[in-house]
């Protein structure tokens, strides 16, 4: 229930946002919109999990922007530097993170750094396959993403 | 501009034609796609084109301040796009299910019905 | 009460399809309710028709947009006409589809989908606005193209394929047309546009959007030479459904031309001439096509074709006599080729097979019923004073008038091989001792069948007859409406006044 | 300089090059997975000229397209990624 | 002041874009051109939709950006990682010059082992129809 | 295709485009959009959720058949096209409704003209369903 | 009259009901309403012979000129009293000949709409009234000939002859139109008023030969008599009735119709001379080669209409007065023949001439009946065919050019008719009974009286001609040739040239009969001749025109697609490329009113354009689906950038859905085929980039002209003060052309049952036996 109230408060600020209208009817009219479709889609299964997502998503986006930025760079000197010096490679990243929102957030973020890409995850969720442009060596790889993203995405999801 | 747009629209026709002249029914159904297409770049070509003027009031206003593109063939448009995309699903599922009953891609082994019988 | 009658048609398909969509798993309601519309919208047709008749060209501005800014709907003699012959055709049809069609057609949707065909018809027929006709245009494709592959066995997917791109095509071309109109004008509005084209002052432009029309409506009027799609296609759906496309499909697209031809167009030498060529062609194709055939539906597709020749002539002549005479041949057509396709369904739910070669003995069998068929049949030839007769009085006589000779023979010719055909096929059908065909196990034939079905299939036979042999016999008050018709098509300024002057704007 | 020539001179082409780019590789291949990525991307700077023509053009409206194209693009890629997985298998 | 912030993302957009281009066109294999196209071509259409919201400077607009940034954060890297996925499934070989992959026959035993290398654009599939 | 990181995303993007669906389906009137635009979206975002969870999950979420709303939506069409009628205006002639209280008073003027809009969103959407599982379920 | 005509009508339409029980002994008395109307026209004879002429008229369809006019006159009179006349003794015969068959009913219904159309034909003042009698009469002889429609030879028989005379009909409507609107009427008798300006007309000619068309075929005449033999598979009494007394006189009828109104011309004259004498010459030599009873009849039938046609040739009144005594003797002894014919046929099961003799033993009265009917045919004294003979002689020798020629080919087709004559009246009953007729009995009285009666009436009418001339010859005389014919008709002349060539005609005749057997060798001798014949020249044109139509048909419905596509795109083509080049002007393309083209657009359509080559060229089905894709966010783009929000939008969410459908369907399909040869591409790129090219054309000669706003102004206008939106693409989506978009939700709707059916609907298996 409470999930749904925060979902429910989400896409109202959604629905707000996106008509650019705070005024208290278009407010409630988000709401009542929001309410109606999350019991048009939430019916019989389903916890969406909205409500943990809002606090976090906005403090880990300063964070992400900056590696976003950082990595970015490091790419363009690669592609445009003449010569390709890449040591490119799948690795089995073992996870910590069990949840599957925390698992696909890593994942994502993973992707939009430079150089690097989620290819799958196993299973049984334990393990993230990465591919990466610069693999000097495994493990070192493996703790920098274990020691980055992931976790900072346990400190911000607890 | 005018020029390569109807250069463009050209094109499509032909393409469009070209591709139903083959024996793929895949093929053929592209074909359609194609000179659907065409038609509804014809008609915006031929109702005359203007750039960065949608036909859209402006919010303080209750008529139009400033030029703005004619947006009958728009809606015009609008309608056939629908409407050829109800026609193409229903010719793309006709295609999966002409492949299962009659079992070829291969329009040239699709002429029992004109046979004399 | 009358003041939106001409809606009614529309109106009430459009209620139909959409409560029979309602009612989708329950085929004995859909039934019902079927072919109580049906007989409901004959009777709003009926009384538009005789409104039209006596109070002239009926306009609706939809959404009370002045012309030529809304869509405009127009009901003159020629619109009513069609109306009145399409319900009644929706009557017959609805009745003996749903004695005929097998159950699982019936439950994946064939009433709605009925329906929504005659939507486009009347629609089609009473529009005034030439993209809203594209638009009923399409609607009537992609309904006959469901009810061509419902069931979905072999013949019907291969037919429905060649239907479906040469209809596109037709389509494409068409709003080509369009686009090239509206280029040129800036307007859609069909009255609208009779003035706006005759102010264009490139001709040559005039002629070519003229030709992309009729090649467009060329392709589905099919006429030579862009007719395949139609003998790939018609005998492949049920028996129902060929009749409804047998009877109406075809006369759209010559509708178009005519409208097209006699209010926004003027014929040029170079126009005519085309058209009499494409009557002379299709009249020829047509009539040895049938010749040719071993499946009576097949044969009957291609005289659907060579027939369509006699209304291509009376436009191409483009003279009162010759216009009047091709809209005769219309109405009678429609009766006439409904009736017959049901009468193949009848005959292929005597005998299993819709093979020349293979039936046989129907006379013998079912005396009663074989005089039912030839009713349709000899009118179909023609034999004087049956309905086929009297339009080739008006086409023959506008020949000798305006010295299209070859055109007359042509049309003495299409005569002559339709009677073979239908001889022979009386000969082949009726008199001939059928092959032992071996019977089908669990074929729902003619003579298992419940009484109340058995009705529900000749009734409307019964129907159509009868309205035919009026056609005939009554052949005098057909060509007192072919005449007015014909002249408020010559004279399209009664049409233009109709949608301007008598345009209605309420009060916004 | 004022900005609607900025745009047009400095950005525009640098973007529209960028198009003629990964054109390029479509038209390269060689898989058709390196083909829909290249479409992938096409629709991503497709949004940035988006972007950019509604800034010269001072109409903002046309910056809801390029919500609709990041929103609806994502499918095609789930859509041609199923697809080729599922030719895989048989 | 405002222009000069437009122009500066506008111009950073554009070279990110610019780079996701080379990048692309560069890379040797597929897995490598993703990782270079979806970062890169991600920031530079941020960059540039940001410059659109400057410009406009109201809140709705701004908002809407957001919101296709947003988006966008969320698909790209979903739709790198499906075909990703698939591209390692159908069988698209990594670089010459790959160090490891840990990937190797997690897939169906078929699909990879015997990988017959990435038919450049043939038809994917057999001609017998599955249903 | 049911890959975790596609389900989980898409379990997200679900409400996210059902809310932006109907944004663009009201504001057709005065910008960009309509009930077109707006079907295609919504059918879109129940599209992408069967593609990561799988058909049946999609069809238990929605329940009601999406065949349904066709008649629904045309029927919606319709009787706003027809409307009319009972007041004697001819067939499609927009009808406006007075202004209405918060909240519906952020829809705007309120005519005829939305419910066919409406109308033809929820045609859009049982059509694109329609077909889209149909398929599915066939394959 | 109407009411006449009409009963034959009703009586049939009454079969149809009633059938079931004039099947048995009620059969006879149908022949009650042919003997009734026989009395009443026999009632006008008086007035008709009086010179007047009884006229009824009923308006039908005034608008096409078609209103039942009647008249009786001399002509129709006679006609008239043969059809219900001759059609009384048929009836009645029937009920005997096909006493017990269980279509009896149909026979009896198509014999009374045969004897309706006969009469309406006859008594028609309307051209086109008569034409739809005319009609009629084929049809019901259509069905009469293929009565016996389980035999093949019957139903080709029928088909056969309705194609014969239906051409012939088709031409009479054809004359018949340019007739009515040269003369400006359909009234013949109005006609008649106007021959002289009729055969000055530039279309006398045409006339003049549609209408021989018709009347040729219908009666018989070479080329085209071929179809009368086949007829006579059709039962005895339609032999008698149709194709020897009644229909096929319906073309004399219509030549003597019009001889006042079209002859006395050399074209009229000369032509019916040349076709009659060559008919009645040709046709009376093949009786020789005969063994058939009903052929050899046939034949003989043949010949005499070729005779009347000569006869109406000549056009003198001698040669008219012939014609008319002509059709009554003809009449009265050929159906005694064909009835005999009958009665032999029924007893004794067997027409075979070469083995019928000697059944004057079993059916004495029969022989005599066929004596009489031989004698009247050889033109023996003192049979009415007596009389009808001198006339002949005396109509030839008395013109002025050719009577020789013409006297001798009387003659020698008088020697072969009696030759025939006595060969089916004569031949059977004479000689040894062979044993196995030795059962055959006497007909019952039903099948032999009427016989009897037409016989006794020929030696009557011989012996005292002048009980017809008077009431009915000369009024015929003087309806065909004029008022106030003088015709004295006698049995003896005296002696003089005519007796001496009667003489002759009956001495070889009957030296020829007693040394020519029939045989069945001489019959095959002829066959190989027959490859030559007419009918066999129509059938070997109708086996190629067949085959021309399965070629032509199978030319253009070949069943592949793509030639359906070519054809309709290159018919396009040449109408749409004559049209533009060829009306002589510059291309009017005016550069300057373009906009400025921008590297982003040329980016962007360069793209596009490579996409569609890409999709055309590319050889995997997803390659070019993805292509595809790209082709649609190009458009999409341009959309944006030519101020389609709208647009771009439904573009793209579209293109975006169509890549998924393909994506679902395409799983499930084969390879992408590239089968056809290199050849064929390069026909169809010519072919497309032809279209392409016209299309580009068209588009920038439109562009060159100026443009009309006013109904986008008045949406500009209108959309948020009337219409209450700003988006007025939108607006004119949902409300000005609103009902475009309902229909067009319909067509979505539609399409997607379509889907589901298609996809879910599986038929049962014993469903899919069924093709309705
Ligand atoms: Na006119
Ligand atoms: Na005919």
């Amino acid at each position: 229930m409470k999930n749904r109230f925060l979902a429910n408060l989400l896409l109202t600020f959604i629905w707000v946002a996106l008509t650019g209208n705070f005024e208290f009817a278009n407010v409630l009219f988000g709401f009542l919109l929001s309410y109606f479709l999350l019991w048009v889609i939430t019916r019989g299964s389903g916890n969406v999990h909205y409500f943990k997502l809002v606090p976090r998503v906005v403090s880990f986006f300063f964070f992400f922007l900056y590696e976003l930025v950082k990595a970015n760079l490091q790419v363009a000197y690669e592609v445009i530097t003449p010569n390709l010096n890449m040591t490119p490679g799948i690795v089995a990243v073992p996870l910590d993170i069990s949840s599957d929102f925390q698992i696909t957030m890593l994942a994502n973020l993973i992707t939009l750094t430079p150089g690097t890409l989620s290819m799958d995850v196993s299973e049984d969720k334990k393990v993230l396959y990465v591919h990466s442009m610069y693999i000097k060596d495994r493990e070192e790889f493996i703790k920098g993403i274990k020691n980055g993203f992931e976790k900072r995405i346990i400190e911000i999801s607890g | 501009m005018e020029i390569l747009l109807a250069i463009m629209v050209g094109t499509l026709y032909a393409a469009g034609i070209y591709m139903i002249l083959r024996r793929s029914l895949v093929k053929l159904i592209i074909g359609i796609i194609l000179l659907g297409n065409g038609a509804n770049l014809l008609i915006f070509l031929l109702g005359r084109i203007a750039k960065g003027q949608p036909p859209i009031i402006p919010e303080a206003s209750k008529t139009f301040l400033e030029a703005y593109s004619d947006p009958l063939p728009q809606a015009l448009i609008l309608t056939a796009i629908v409407i050829s995309f109800g026609l193409q699903s229903f010719a793309i599922i006709l295609v999966k299910r002409a492949h299962k009953v009659v079992k070829t891609d291969d329009l040239d082994e699709m002429n029992a019905t004109d046979e004399y019988s | 009460m009358t003041e939106q009658l001409l809606l009614y048609p529309l109106l009430l398909q459009m209620f139909l399809a959409i409560v029979l969509m309602f009612s989708w798993s329950r085929i004995s309601w859909q039934k019902g309710i079927s072919i109580i519309g049906s007989f409901l919208n004959l009777g709003v047709a009926v009384w538009l028709f005789s409104h039209v008749w006596e109070n002239g060209t009926q306009t609706i501005q939809a959404g009370n947009w002045a012309p030529p800014f809304g869509i405009t709907f127009v009901a003159d003699s020629l619109s009513a006409t069609l109306v009145l012959l399409t319900s009644i055709a929706g009557v017959a049809v609805s009745s003996f589809s749903s004695a005929s069609v097998i159950p699982s057609r019936l439950k994946f949707g064939y009433f709605p989908i009925f329906h929504f065909l005659l939507l486009g018809l009347n629609g089609a027929f009473l529009t005034g606005d030439i993209f809203n006709l594209y638009v009923w245009f399409e609607i009537i494709i992609i309904t006959s193209f469901v009810l061509l592959t419902i069931g979905g066995e072999k013949a019907q997917l291969e037919g429905a394929m060649k239907y479906f791109t040469l209809n596109i095509l037709a389509s494409v071309i068409f709003l080509t047309a369009i686009a090239v109109l509206y280029g040129l004008t800036g307007s859609l509005n069909m009255a609208d546009l009779a003035g706006k084209v005759a102010a264009v002052e490139n001709r040559t432009l005039i002629q070519v959007n003229a030709l992309l029309f009729l090649i467009g409506f060329g392709i589905k009027s099919a006429v030579f030479p862009l007719y395949f799609w139609l003998p790939a296609s018609y005998h492949t759906p049920p028996s129902a459904v060929s009749s409804i496309f047998g009877g109406l499909l075809t006369k759209v697209g010559v509708y178009a031309l005519l409208r097209v031809f006699t209010l926004i167009f003027e014929l040029d030498t170079f126009l005519q001439n085309v058209l009499l060529t494409i009557a002379v062609l299709t009249l020829f194709s047509g009539a040895i096509g049938a010749l040719v055939q071993n499946n009576i539906r097949k044969m009957f597709s291609y005289l659907v074709i060579c027939h369509i020749g006699y209304m291509i002539a009376g436009l191409g002549m483009m003279t009162e006599v010759a216009i009047a005479g091709a809209i005769f041949y219309l109405i009678h057509d429609i009766l006439v080729k409904t009736n017959l396709f049901m009468v193949t369904g009848v005959i292929y739910k005597l005998k299993a097979t819709n093979s020349m070669k293979k039936l046989g003995g129907l006379y013998a069998d079912q005396p009663l019923l074989s005089l039912l068929f030839a009713i349709p049949l000899f009118s179909l030839v023609g034999i004087p004073p049956l309905s086929g007769f009297w339009p080739k009085l008006s086409l023959i006589g506008a020949g000798f008038e305006t010295g299209n000779y070859v055109l007359i023979g042509a049309i003495l010719f299409a005569s002559f091989l339709t009677l073979f055909v239908v001889v022979r096929f009386w000969a082949e059908v009726f008199w001939k001792n059928g092959e032992k065909v071996e019977k089908i196990r669990n074929f729902p034939y003619f003579n298992k069948l419940r009484n109340y079905k058995k009705f529900q299939i000749i009734g409307p036979i019964v129907f159509l007859s009868i309205i035919t042999l009026y056609v005939g016999f009554g052949a005098e008050n057909i060509q007192a409406l072919a005449t007015r018709i014909s002249y408020e098509l010559m004279n399209s300024e009664g049409y233009i006044d109709a949608v301007f002057s008598n345009a209605r704007i309420m009060e916004k | 300089m004022t900005l609607e020539e900025y745009l047009y001179y400095i950005i525009l082409p640098i973007v529209s090059f960028s198009i003629l780019l990964v054109f390029i590789r479509f038209i390269k291949g060689p898989t058709i997975s390196d083909r829909i990525i290249a479409v992938d991307l096409l629709v991503t700077i497709g949004i940035g000229i988006i972007a950019v023509y509604s800034v010269q053009t001072n109409q903002s409206t046309f910056l809801d397209i390029a919500l609709i194209l990041a929103l609806i693009a994502f499918l095609g890629t789930v859509a041609y990624s199923s697809y080729i997985q599922k030719r895989k298998k048989k | 002041m405002i222009s000069i912030i437009i122009v500066v993302l506008a111009t950073l957009g554009a070279l990110f874009v610019l780079l996701a281009g080379i990048g692309i066109l560069r890379m040797p294999d597929t897995y490598l051109r993703m990782a270079v196209t979806t970062k890169a071509a991600t920031l530079g259409v941020g960059l540039l939709l940001g410059a659109a919201a400057v410009y406009f400077n109201d809140l709705s607009t701004t908002t809407r950006v957001l919101a296709i940034i947003v988006f966008i954060l969320l698909t790209a890297p979903v739709g790198a990682h499906l075909m990703g996925r698939a591209s390692y499934i159908v069988g698209n070989k990594l670089w010459e010059k790959s160090v490891m992959d840990d990937l190797e026959g997690k897939y169906s035993k078929s699909s990879v082992k015997d990988k017959k290398p990435a038919e450049p654009d043939s038809e994917e599939g057999s001609t017998i129809p599955e249903d | 295709m049911r890959t975790l990181i596609l389900k989980t995303a898409s379990n997200y993007m679900l409400p996210l485009l059902l809310v932006f669906s109907v944004f663009i389906l009201l504001r057709g009137h005065y910008l960009p959009g309509g009930g077109f635009v707006g079907g295609l979206i919504a059918s879109i975002a129940f599209v992408l959720h069967a593609f990561a969870n799988g058909l049946e999950t999609t069809k238990e979420l929605i329940r009601i058949h999406p065949g349904f709303l066709m008649p629904t939506g045309l029927g919606l069409a319709f009787v706003s096209g027809i409307g009319p009628l009972f007041t004697d205006k001819p067939f499609m002639t927009g009808l406006w409704f007075p202004e209405l209280p918060p909240p519906l008073s952020v829809l705007g003027n309120i005519g005829t003209a939305l419910f066919f809009d409406i109308g033809v969103y929820f045609v859009v959407l049982g059509v694109t369903l329609t077909i889209i599982f149909s398929i599915s379920e066939s394959t | 009259m109407l009411a006449a005509i009409l009963s034959g009508f009703l009586f049939s339409l009454f079969l149809v009901v009633a059938g079931k029980y004039f099947r048995g002994k009620l059969a006879v008395l149908s022949a009650i309403i042919p003997l009734g109307l026989f009395i009443y026209f026999f009632s006008f004879i008086g007035r008709v012979s009086n010179g007047e002429v009884i006229r009824q008229s009923y308006e039908w369809v005034p608008s096409f000129g078609l209103n039942l006019h009647f008249t009786l006159d001399g002509l129709s009179l006679l006609f008239s009293l043969l059809i219900t006349g001759i059609g009384f003794l048929v009836f009645a015969y029937t009920a005997s000949y096909l006493k017990g068959h269980s279509y009896l009913d149909r026979f009896y219904g198509y014999l009374g709409i045969f004897m309706g159309a006969m009469l309406g034909l006859v008594l028609s003042d309307n051209l086109l009234s008569m034409f739809l009698f005319w009609e009629l009469t084929s049809i019901s002889s259509f069905f009469l000939i293929g009565f016996n429609n389980t035999s093949e030879a019957s139903r080709k028989s029928a088909v056969l002859a309705l194609a014969i005379t239906g051409t012939g009909g088709f031409l009479l409507l054809a004359g018949a139109l340019l007739l009515g609107s040269v003369a400006g009427t359909y009234s013949i008798s109005e006609m008649l008023s106007l021959s002289g300006a009729i055969a000055q007309s530039e279309y006398y000619l045409w006339i003049v030969l549609l209408l021989f068309g018709a009347a040729f075929t219908k009666s018989a005449q070479f080329p085209f008599h071929f179809w009368l033999p086949g007829a006579m598979k059709a039962p005895t009494p339609v032999s008698t009735y149709l194709h020897s007394a009644t229909m096929v006189k319906a073309g004399i009828y219509l030549l003597l119709r019009f001889t006042p109104v079209l002859g006395n011309t050399e074209l009229w004259n000369t032509t019916l001379i040349i076709v009659g004498g060559i008919t009645m010459f040709y046709a009376a030599v093949h009786t020789l080669f005969r063994t058939d009873l009903k052929g050899v009849l046939a034949y003989s039938t043949i010949s005499v209409l070729g005779l009347l046609v000569f006869l109406i040739g000549l056009g003198t009144q001698y040669a008219l007065t012939a014609a008319a005594v002509y059709i009554i003797v003809h009449a009265l002894y050929k159906a005694t023949l064909f009835l005999v014919t009958g009665i032999i046929d029924h007893e004794t099961g067997t027409r075979d001439i070469t083995v019928l003799s000697g059944l004057r033993k079993v059916m004495w009265p029969v022989a005599i009946i066929g004596f009489l009917a031989a004698i009247s045919s050889a033109g023996m004294p003192p049979t009415v065919g007596f009389v009808g003979k001198d006339l002949v002689y005396e109509a030839t020798l008395q013109m002025e050019e050719w009577s020789v020629i013409l006297t001798i080919i009387a003659i020698a087709t008088n020697i072969l008719v009696l030759y025939a004559g006595f060969v089916v009246g004569i031949k059977p009953f004479t000689g040894k009974l062979p044993e196995d007729y030795s059962k055959v009995h006497m007909p019952p009285m039903l099948m032999w009286v009427p016989p009897a009666i037409l016989a006794v009436l020929g030696l009557i009418v011989g012996v005292f001609p002048s009980i017809i001339d008077g009431p009915l010859i000369k009024p015929v005389v003087d309806a065909v040739g004029g008022a106030g014919s003088e015709v004295h008709l006698k049995l003896w002349h005296g002696f003089n040239l005519v007796l001496l060539l009667s003489a002759i005609t009956l001495a070889v005749g009957i030296t020829l009969y007693f040394v020519l057997k029939p045989s069945a060798k001489r019959e095959e001798a002829i066959a190989k001749f027959e490859v030559v014949s007419p009918k066999n020249l129509v059938t070997e044109f109708g086996r190629n025109f067949r085959k021309l139509s399965e070629v032509w048909t199978g030319l253009f419905q070949n069943g592949f697609l793509r030639n359906y596509v070519s054809t309709i795109i290159l018919f396009l083509i040449l109408l749409v490329g004559y049209s533009l080049f060829t009306t002589d002007r510059g291309f009017p393309l005016d550069l300057t009113s373009f906009s400025r083209v921008t590297y982003y657009e040329m980016v962007i359509m360069g793209v596009m354009f490579l996409s569609v080559l890409f999709v055309v060229g590319a050889k995997s089905r997803l390659t070019a689906v993805v292509a595809m894709g790209i082709v649609g966010y190009a458009i999409c783009l341009l959309f944006v950038i030519y101020s389609a929000p709208d647009l771009a939008m439904t573009q793209f969410s579209i293109d975006t859905l169509t890549v998924i459908l393909f994506v679902l369907v395409l799983s499930s399909l084969p390879k992408y085929l590239s089968i056809t040869d290199y050849k064929m591409r390069i026909k169809d790129g010519i072919l497309s980039s032809l279209f392409g090219i016209l299309i580009t054309l068209i588009s920038l000669e439109v562009l060159a002209e100026p443009v009309n706003k006013e109904i986008s102004e008045f949406y500009a206008d209108n959309a948020y003060v009337l219409a209450h939106g700003k988006n007025v693409v939108n607006v004119i989506l949902v409300d000005f052309r609103g009902t475009d978009t309902l229909i067009e939700i319909s067509v979505l709707t539609v399409a997607a049952l379509g889907v589901f059916s298609l996809l879910k609907l599986r038929l049962r298996k014993d469903e899919r036996n069924i093709n309705d």
